[in-house]
C-alpha cells in the first residue's frame, strides 16, 4: 500500500508544481495567446506550417514592438492530431495559462470537441479548420465565441460547381479520401450538385493510405465520366490523380484545395500537367495583377515565411496568419484583452479585413465570412501554377 | 488459523479503495485547476478500461488488442441513444452495456479457441472491424464527420455539466470498479481465472470450463469500456469513430503493461502515469530545447516507454507484488511448440 | 471484354502491393520465429528505408548506389534496435514486448518527423513511368520491379537459409535453441542477425513502394499492419507461406476495392484474417508448403 | 461393485495405433495401477479417460453412466480429477489458493454474487477456506499455506497438486506417475498416505514406474505394452505373468 500511496502523492506533487508555476502570467503586460495546432500525427501536413507561421509573426510583432507597447507571449501546443489532447491543451491553455484568446484546431474533429470549452469560458476561438459545424452548426448550438479563417467546403464546393457548370462538365465521377476531410466535402457536394446541374454518375471512397487505386478507378471508367474530382490531400490525391491517368481516363481532373503544395506536383509527377483545383490566391500570388487587395501581403508573407523555414508557406499556414493578425486587428480596436470586447470586434470591427485567405467580412451571421471569391481556379502547367479564370 | 490472513491482499485493497475516495474527494480542494481536474477525468475513464483489462489480462491471462472497440460501442451507443433518439443518459448506458456483453460473446467464442500473439491478432482484427462499422454505418453513427451534441449526463435530474461534478461521477465510477474486481479476484471466479493463467489443462481437471470463464473475464472488462466509453461520450459531447481506432487499443494496452497488470491497481497506475507522462512532456520537452513540435514528445515518449518496460517488465505495479513474469507458464510453452512444430 | 480488363487490372494491383507486404511479411516471419518477438515496429523499416533513399539520391548519389546505401543503413538500425530493446527484454511477456515494439515504432515515427518533415517525398520510378498495356489492363514498370524484387528476395532468403553457413545456423537456432547452442552457434547473434535482415527487407519494400504511392513518416503503420495479416495467414511459422498469403490479402484487397467499396477494404482483409484464425489457426498453406525458413 | 469400466478402448494418432482395444473395470475404493514401458499407451487411456482427447473407438462409463466424449471439465464435474505426470500447480498462486481453487466443483458463487460480495458469496468463501484448510492439515502442508506453490520443494508440489485433486472428494483420482521426482523417503510417505485415504473411501487408478511402491499399495494392475493390454491381475499375479516379463525385459532376453 505504501508504495501507491507514494505514487499518488508523488503525482499530487508533480501536478500542484505544474499548477502553480504559470500562476504568474496574466499581470496584464502581455497580450497571451494560446495556439493548438496538428503538428504531428496524420494532419502533420497542414497543422506544422500552422503552428511555424504563427510562431514566426509572434517574434516578428515583439521584435516591431508588441502592440501599444505590449509583448505578445506565444503558448502553442500540439495535440498531435488527436482530440482528446486537443481539449486538455484547451483546458490547460484557459485555466493554467489564463490565455486571452486561442488560434487552432487544425482539424475539424479537434475543433469541435475544443469549441464547447470556448464557449464555456468564454474565449475567443479562432479556428483554423474548414468544416461547416465550425460556426454554423446543424444542432444550433453556441457559437459566439468562434470564428474561423478557412474556406469551408461551403465555400470551396460551390467554386467547383460553378467551374463544372461553366465548363459544361455535367456527367462527373466524385472521388473523395475516407477521413472527415474528404466526407465533409463529400456531404456539402451531395446537397448543392443539384443546385448546379452536375450529377455524380459515380461516388467512390479511397484511404488516405492508399498506394494503388487502380482497382477502384476501373468501375469509375466504366461509367464513361465527362470529368473526375478528387477530394483529398496531397499524397493520397498524387496517387489517385496518376492511376486515373495511367489507367487511361482522359478526362479533366479537378482537385480539392487541399492539394497546393509543391509536393503534390513532385509526388504526380507529369501526370499532375493540366490538373484544375481551387485555391486561396497565396498560390499565385506573382501571378496577381498589382491592383489585387491581397497581393502585396502575400508576398509579403512568402518571402518571409521562405527565409525563415527556407520552404514555401502553404494555404494553411496562411489560415493562422489571418487569425492571428484578425486576433491583432481585434484586440487593437478593442483597447485591450478585455475576452468581451475582443469577441465583439472581431464580430463587428474587422470587416474588409485583407488577409493570406482573402477578404474577410465577419458579422454576426457569419463567423467566417469569407465568401467563394476568395478562391481561385489553378491550373497545373509545367510543374507550375497557373490562374486559370 | 483463521480466514484473517488468508483476506490480507483483499482487505489491504479495500482500505487501498477507501484512502482512494478520500483523496477523491479532498483533491478538488487542493488543487482548484480545471484543467487537471480535466486530466484526472480521463485518467478516471482510462482506469475504469484499464481496471477491467486488469482482470482480463492479469487474471484470466488473455491478451486483448480491441477494447478500443467496446470503449466505442459504449461511447456511440450513449450518443444515438440519448443524442439522437432523446432517451436518458442512463438507457444510453444500459444500451451501450448491453451491446458490449453481446459483441462480446460474439467475438470471444471463437477468439478464445487462440492463444497469446494470435488472440492478440485476432482481438486486433475485431477492433478495426468494428471501428469499420462507425465509419461506414453514416446514417447512425454520422460516419467520418462525427456525431455532435450529445447531451451532459443526467441522473435523477441532476446534470452533471461542470468539470467537478463530471470529476466525482467518474472516480465513483472507478471506485465501483475497483471494488467490484477487487471482489471478484478474491473470489471463487478469481480463482478460476487465476487457475487457467496457471495452467489450462489443470484448470480443466477440476472442473473449470475454460470457456466460459474466459468469456466471463472479457465480459467484465468490455462492459467496464462500454461504460467509460458513454460516459466518455457525454463529458466531451463530440465524438468520431478515429477516437476509437486500432491505436487506442494500443494506448489502453500501453498503461496496462507500465502500470502491471498483475495487480488490482495496475491499470489505475499506468492511466495516470500515461495521462500524465504526456501531459508533462508537453511542458518539459521544451525546456530542452526542443522547441519545434510534437515529434520530440513522441520520440521521448517511446524512449521512456522501452526502458520502463526493460527495468520493469512487469509494470510498476506487478513487480511490486513481487509475482512472477505476468505470461510466464504460457512464454515458456510457446517455445516449446515451436521447438516441437520444426 | 470490359470485365476481363477489370480482373486484369484487379490482379496487376493486388499483384504489386502484394509483393510490398510479402518483403515486409518475410521479415515478420523471420524475427517472429528467430526471437518469438511480433513486431510491431517493422513496418517503420519500410519508411525508413524509402525516406532515406530519397534523401541519398536527392543529395547526388545513382539511385542504385542510394538504395544499397539505405538498405545498409536501416539494417544497422535494426540491428541496434535489438540490441537496445529487443534483446535485454527477451524474456518478458508477449503483451511487454508487444508494447516494447510499439514503444520503438513512436521512436523512429517521431525521429521521422525530424528529418524529413510531415510532408510526403517522392522518388522517380526505378525504370520509365510509360504503363504497359494488356488486355486493356494497365500495367507499370515499376509494379514488375516490385514483383520481381520481392520474388528475387524470396529466392535469396532460401539459398541463404539452406545453403549458407550462417544462415543454416539460423535455421538450426529456429528449430532448436538448445541444440544450436551445444553446436557452438550463439542464439543472441542471431537475434541480431534475423532483425536487422528483416529490417533490411522492410527497407526495400520502402524503397520499391515509394515511387508508386510516395513516402511519408506515417506510412509505415499500415503496411505494418497488412504485413502481419499477410503473415498470420499464411502461418506465421512459414515464409514461403507468408508470401503467398501475402499475394493473397493484396489480391483481397484489390478486389474488395474493385467490386465492393475502398471503405471496407481493410475490414475485409481482417475479416480474413479473422476466418483464418477461427477455422485454420495454422495458416491457410500450414500443409502444403514443405520447407520453412 | 465397478466404478468404471473401460470396454474396447482404442485411440489412433494418425494412422498409429497408441491404444487398441484396452478393457478393464476398477473397483470401488481400490487402487489400480495402469503399468507398461516406455511409450505403452498409459497417459493416452488416462487422457481418454480425462477427456483431453476423444477414444477413436470403445467406451468408458463410470457408475453406469457414459463418459467417453465428453470435455475435461466435463469428466470433472462427474467426479474424476487427476494429477499431471509434469507438475501443473498454479505456481504464482498460493498454496491454499491452489486448494481453494480445487474447491470450484463443490461451490457455485457467480460472477455477480461475488463481485458485489453478496452475503452468501462471503459464507461460501469462509466454507472454501475452512475445508482447505482442513485438507492442508491433513497433508501436513500448514506451514506452507501462505507461500507461492511454485516456491516448495518437489514433493510438497506433489502434495499440493494431489490435495487440489481431492479435496471435491470425487469418484475417481487418476495419479500420472506420482512418484516420479521424489526421493525413496516422500515415495514412502506418498504411498502410505494413498493407502489411508483408499481406506477413506477413495478410489485411484495410477500410472507408476516405480514396481516397489506398486506391488505394495496396487490391489490391481493392469500391464499395457504397445497400446495392448497384455495382462490384468494381482500384484503376486502379475509379477509372475511371462509375458509382462517378456515386455520389461524383452529386449535383454532376446539379445
Amino acid at each position: 500500500m505504501k508504495k501507491w500511496v507514494w505514487l499518488f502523492v508523488m503525482a499530487l506533487v508533480l501536478f500542484t508544481i505544474s499548477a502553480c508555476s504559470d500562476s504568474s502570467s496574466g499581470e496584464g503586460d502581455e497580450i497571451i495567446i494560446g495556439g493548438i495546432f496538428s503538428a504531428s500525427g496524420p494532419a502533420a501536413p497542414l497543422g506544422k506550417g500552422e503552428m511555424d507561421t504563427v510562431k514566426m509573426l509572434v517574434d516578428k510583432v515583439n521584435e516591431d514592438g508588441g502592440i501599444d507597447g505590449k509583448k505578445i507571449k506565444l503558448i502553442s501546443y500540439d495535440d498531435k492530431s488527436d482530440q482528446n489532447e486537443a481539449v486538455l491543451s484547451m483546458k490547460k491553455l484557459i485555466e493554467q495559462e489564463k490565455v486571452h484568446a486561442v488560434i487552432g484546431g487544425t482539424i475539424s474533429g479537434n475543433t469541435l470537441a475544443m469549441i464547447p470549452l470556448a464557449e464555456k469560458s468564454e474565449i475567443p476561438f479562432i479556428s483554423l479548420a474548414a468544416s461547416k459545424q465550425i460556426h454554423n452548426p446543424d444542432d444550433k448550438s453556441s457559437r459566439k465565441w468562434v470564428f474561423k479563417t478557412a474556406q469551408g467546403d461551403d465555400v470551396v464546393i460551390p467554386k467547383v460547381l460553378q467551374y463544372l457548370k461553366d465548363e459544361g462538365l455535367t456527367k462527373i465521377a466524385w472521388l473523395n479520401v475516407a477521413n472527415a476531410y474528404g466526407t465533409s466535402g463529400h456531404t456539402e457536394f451531395a446537397a448543392m450538385a443539384k443546385e448546379f446541374g452536375i450529377e455524380a454518375v459515380v461516388e467512390e471512397e479511397f484511404e488516405a493510405t492508399v498506394t494503388d487505386a487502380k482497382a477502384m478507378l476501373t468501375r469509375v471508367k466504366k461509367e464513361k465520366p465527362q470529368a473526375v474530382v478528387v477530394w483529398g490531400t496531397a499524397q493520397e490525391s498524387a496517387v489517385i490523380t496518376k492511376n486515373i491517368r495511367q489507367i487511361g481516363i482522359d478526362v479533366p481532373i479537378i482537385n480539392s484545395h487541399g492539394i497546393g503544395t509543391k509536393q503534390f506536383i513532385e509526388l504526380a509527377g507529369a501526370e499532375a500537367e493540366g490538373i484544375i483545383f481551387p485555391i486561396g490566391r497565396l498560390l499565385v500570388a506573382d501571378q496577381l495583377s498589382d491592383d489585387d487587395k491581397q497581393k502585396e501581403k502575400l508576398l509579403t508573407y512568402q518571402k518571409d515565411y521562405e527565409a525563415e523555414f527556407n520552404a514555401p508557406p502553404s494555404t494553411f499556414g496562411g489560415h493562422s496568419w489571418d487569425a492571428f493578425y484578425l486576433l491583432l486587428e481585434a484586440i487593437k480596436k478593442a483597447n485591450g484583452t478585455d475576452p468581451e470586447k475582443v469577441r465583439d470586434a472581431l464580430e463587428k470591427d474587422t470587416g474588409g479585413f485583407v488577409g493570406i485567405s482573402g477578404v474577410f467580412n465577419i458579422n454576426e451571421k457569419d463567423h467566417n465570412g469569407l465568401s467563394k471569391d476568395s478562391l481561385v481556379m489553378v491550373k497545373i502547367k509545367d510543374g507550375g501554377w497557373v490562374i486559370n479564370e | 488459523m483463521d480466514i484473517k490472513k488468508f483476506t490480507r491482499s483483499y482487505r489491504f485493497n479495500l482500505y487501498g479503495i477507501t484512502v482512494l475516495l478520500f483523496a477523491v474527494i479532498i483533491f478538488p480542494f487542493l488543487v482548484p485547476s480545471n484543467y487537471i481536474i480535466s486530466t484526472f477525468i480521463l485518467i478516471g475513464l482510462y482506469g475504469i478500461v484499464c481496471t477491467g483489462l486488469v482482470v482480463l489480462m492479469g487474471h484470466a491471462g488473455q491478451i486483448s488488442l480491441g477494447h478500443a472497440a467496446f470503449y466505442g460501442i459504449g461511447a456511440y451507443s450513449s450518443a444515438i441513444v440519448s443524442g439522437k433518439f432523446d432517451f436518458p443518459p442512463l438507457a444510453g448506458v444500459l444500451t451501450g452495456i448491453l451491446i458490449a456483453c453481446i459483441v462480446a460473446l460474439l467475438i470471444g467464442i471463437p477468439s478464445f479457441k487462440l492463444k497469446e500473439h494470435y488472440l492478440a491478432l485476432a482481438t486486433l482484427g475485431f477492433g478495426v472491424i468494428v471501428f469499420t462499422f462507425l465509419k461506414e454505418w453514416t446514417s447512425l453513427t454520422g460516419g467520418l464527420n462525427g456525431f455532435f451534441g450529445i447531451p451532459p449526463f443526467e441522473v435523477a435530474g441532476f446534470s452533471f455539466t461542470t468539470d467537478r461534478s463530471f470529476y466525482f461521477l467518474v472516480w465513483a465510477v472507478l471506485a465501483f470498479g475497483l471494488w467490484f474486481a477487487n471482489n471478484l479476484i478474491h473470489s471463487r471466479t478469481g480463482r478460476a481465472l487465476k487457475s487457467i493463467h496457471g495452467s489450462e489443462s489443470a484448470a480443466e481437471s477440476i472442473g473449470i470450463n475454460l470457456m466460459t470463464s474466459k468469456l466471463k473475464a472479457l465480459i467484465i472488462s468490455a462492459v467496464f469500456a462500454s461504460v467509460a466509453g458513454s460516459l466518455y461520450a457525454h463529458y466531451i459531447s463530440f465524438i468520431n469513430p478515429q477516437l476509437f481506432e486500432v491505436m487506442t487499443s494500443i494506448v489502453f494496452l500501453i498503461m496496462v503493461v507500465i502500470g502491471g497488470s498483475s495487480s488490482l491497481w495496475g491499470g489505475l497506475a499506468g492511466a495516470i502515469i500515461y495521462v500524465w507522462l504526456v501531459e508533462l512532456l508537453k511542458d518539459w520537452v521544451p525546456l530542452l530545447g526542443f522547441s519545434t513540435g510534437g515529434e520530440f514528445e513522441i520520440v521521448f515518449f517511446g524512449v521512456l516507454l522501452v526502458v520502463l518496460l526493460i527495468f520493469k517488465p512487469e509494470g510498476l505495479m506487478g513487480s511490486w507484488k513481487e509475482r512472477k513474469s505476468l505470461f510466464s507458464p504460457q512464454k515458456k510453452k510457446v517455445q516449446d511448440k515451436k521447438g516441437a512444430a520444426l | 471484354m470490359e470485365s476481363l480488363s477489370q480482373l486484369m487490372q484487379l490482379l496487376f494491383s493486388g499483384l504489386t502491393i502484394g509483393s510490398i507486404y510479402a518483403l515486409i511479411a518475410i521479415g515478420f516471419v523471420i524475427t517472429y520465429n528467430i526471437t518469438g518477438v511480433l513486431n510491431f515496429a517493422q513496418g517503420e523499416f519500410a519508411m525508413l528505408g524509402a525516406l532515406l533513399t530519397i534523401s541519398l539520391s536527392s543529395a547526388g548519389l545513382p539511385l542504385y548506389l542510394a538504395v544499397i546505401l539505405a538498405i545498409l543503413i536501416v539494417m544497422l538500425v535494426g540491428g541496434f534496435f535489438e540490441r537496445a530493446a529487443i534483446y535485454p527484454a527477451r524474456k518478458s511477456s508477449v503483451a511487454t514486448l508487444i508494447i516494447i515494439t510499439i514503444g520503438i515504432s513512436f521512436v523512429f515515427r517521431g525521429a521521422a518527423i525530424f528529418i524529413w518533415g510531415t510532408q510526403p517525398h517522392s522518388l522517380t520510378p526505378f525504370s520509365g513511368n510509360s504503363p504497359i498495356r494488356i488486355f486493356e489492363a494497365v500495367l507499370l514498370p515499376q509494379s514488375l520491379w516490385a514483383v520481381g524484387i520481392s520474388l528475387a528476395a524470396l529466392a535469396g532468403m532460401y539459398y541463404f537459409f539452406n545453403k549458407t553457413y550462417t544462415g543454416k545456423a539460423v535455421t538450426a537456432c529456429v528449430m532448436n535453441r538448445f541444440a544450436a547452442q551445444l553446436m557452438g552457434i550463439k542464439p543472441e547473434k542471431m537475434s541480431f542477425l534475423s532483425i536487422s535482415l528483416s529490417a533490411g527487407l522492410g527497407a526495400l519494400a520502402g524503397i520499391i513502394i515509394a515511387p508508386i504511392s510516395g513516402a511519408s513518416y506515417q506510412m509505415g503503420l499500415m503496411l505494418g499492419m497488412k504485413a502481419f495479416i499477410a503473415a498470420v495467414i499464411g502461418g506465421l511459422t512459414n515464409a514461403p507461406a507468408a508470401v503467398l498469403g501475402a499475394f493473397l490479402i493484396g489480391i483481397i484487397e484489390a478486389f474488395s476495392e474493385g467490386y465492393l467499396s475502398s471503405g471496407y477494404k481493410d475490414a475485409v482483409s481482417f475479416a480474413v484474417l479473422l476466418l483464418v484464425l477461427f477455422f485454420m489457426p495454422n495458416g491457410l498453406f500450414s500443409k502444403k508448403s514443405g520447407k520453412r525458413v | 461393485m465397478n466404478l468404471l469400466e473401460i470396454k474396447n478402448l482404442s485411440k489412433d494418432f494418425g494412422g498409429v495405433h497408441a491404444v487398441q482395444d484396452v478393457s478393464f473395470t476398477i473397483k470401488q475404493e481400490s487402487i489400480t495401477a495402469l503399468i507398461g514401458p516406455n511409450g505403452a499407451g498409459k497417459t493416452t487411456v488416462f487422457n481418454m479417460i480425462t477427456g483431453v482427447f476423444p477414444p477413436s473407438d470403445g467406451t468408458i462409463i463410470l457408475d453406469t453412466k457414459k463418459i467417453s466424449n465428453k470435455k475435461p471439465h466435463q469428466i470433472a464435474k462427474e467426479g474424476i480429477t487427476r494429477t499431471f505426470q509434469n507438475l501443473q500447480l498454479f505456481a504464482d498462486m498460493t498454496v491454499i489458493e491452489n486448494i481453494m481453487a480445487g474447491m470450484h466443483l463443490l461451490t457455485k458463487t457467480g460472477v455477480w454474487k461475488a463481485g458485489l460480495r453478496l452475503t452468501s458469496a462471503k459464507r461460501e468463501e469462509q466454507y472454501i477456506y475452512d475445508k482447505s484448510m482442513e485438507w492442508l492439515k491433513k497433508l501436513n502442508l500448514e506451514q506452507e499455506a501462505y507461500l507461492p506453490a511454485g516456491t516448495l520443494s518437489y514433493g510438497k508440489q506433489r502434495l499440493v497438486e494431489i490435495g487440489r485433486a481431492v479435496i471435491t472428494q470425487p469418484k475417481l483420482i487418476l495419479l500420472d506417475e506420482p512418484m516420479a521426482g521424489l526421493n525413496h523417503n516422500e515415495s514412502a510417505k506418498l504411498a502410505d498416505l494413498l493407502l489411508d485415504m483408499k481406506k477413506e473411501g477413495n478410489t485411484f487408478l495410477l500410472v507408476e514406474h516405480d514396481m516397489e511402491i506398486v506391488m505394495r499399495v496396487a490391489d490391481h494392475i493392469v500391464v499395457l505394452d504397445h497400446g495392448v493390454k497384455i495382462a490384468e491381475g494381482t500384484p503376486d499375479e502379475i509379477q509372475q505373468n511371462a509375458s509382462v516379463i517378456a515386455a520389461y525385459l524383452g529386449s535383454e532376453v532376446t539379445v
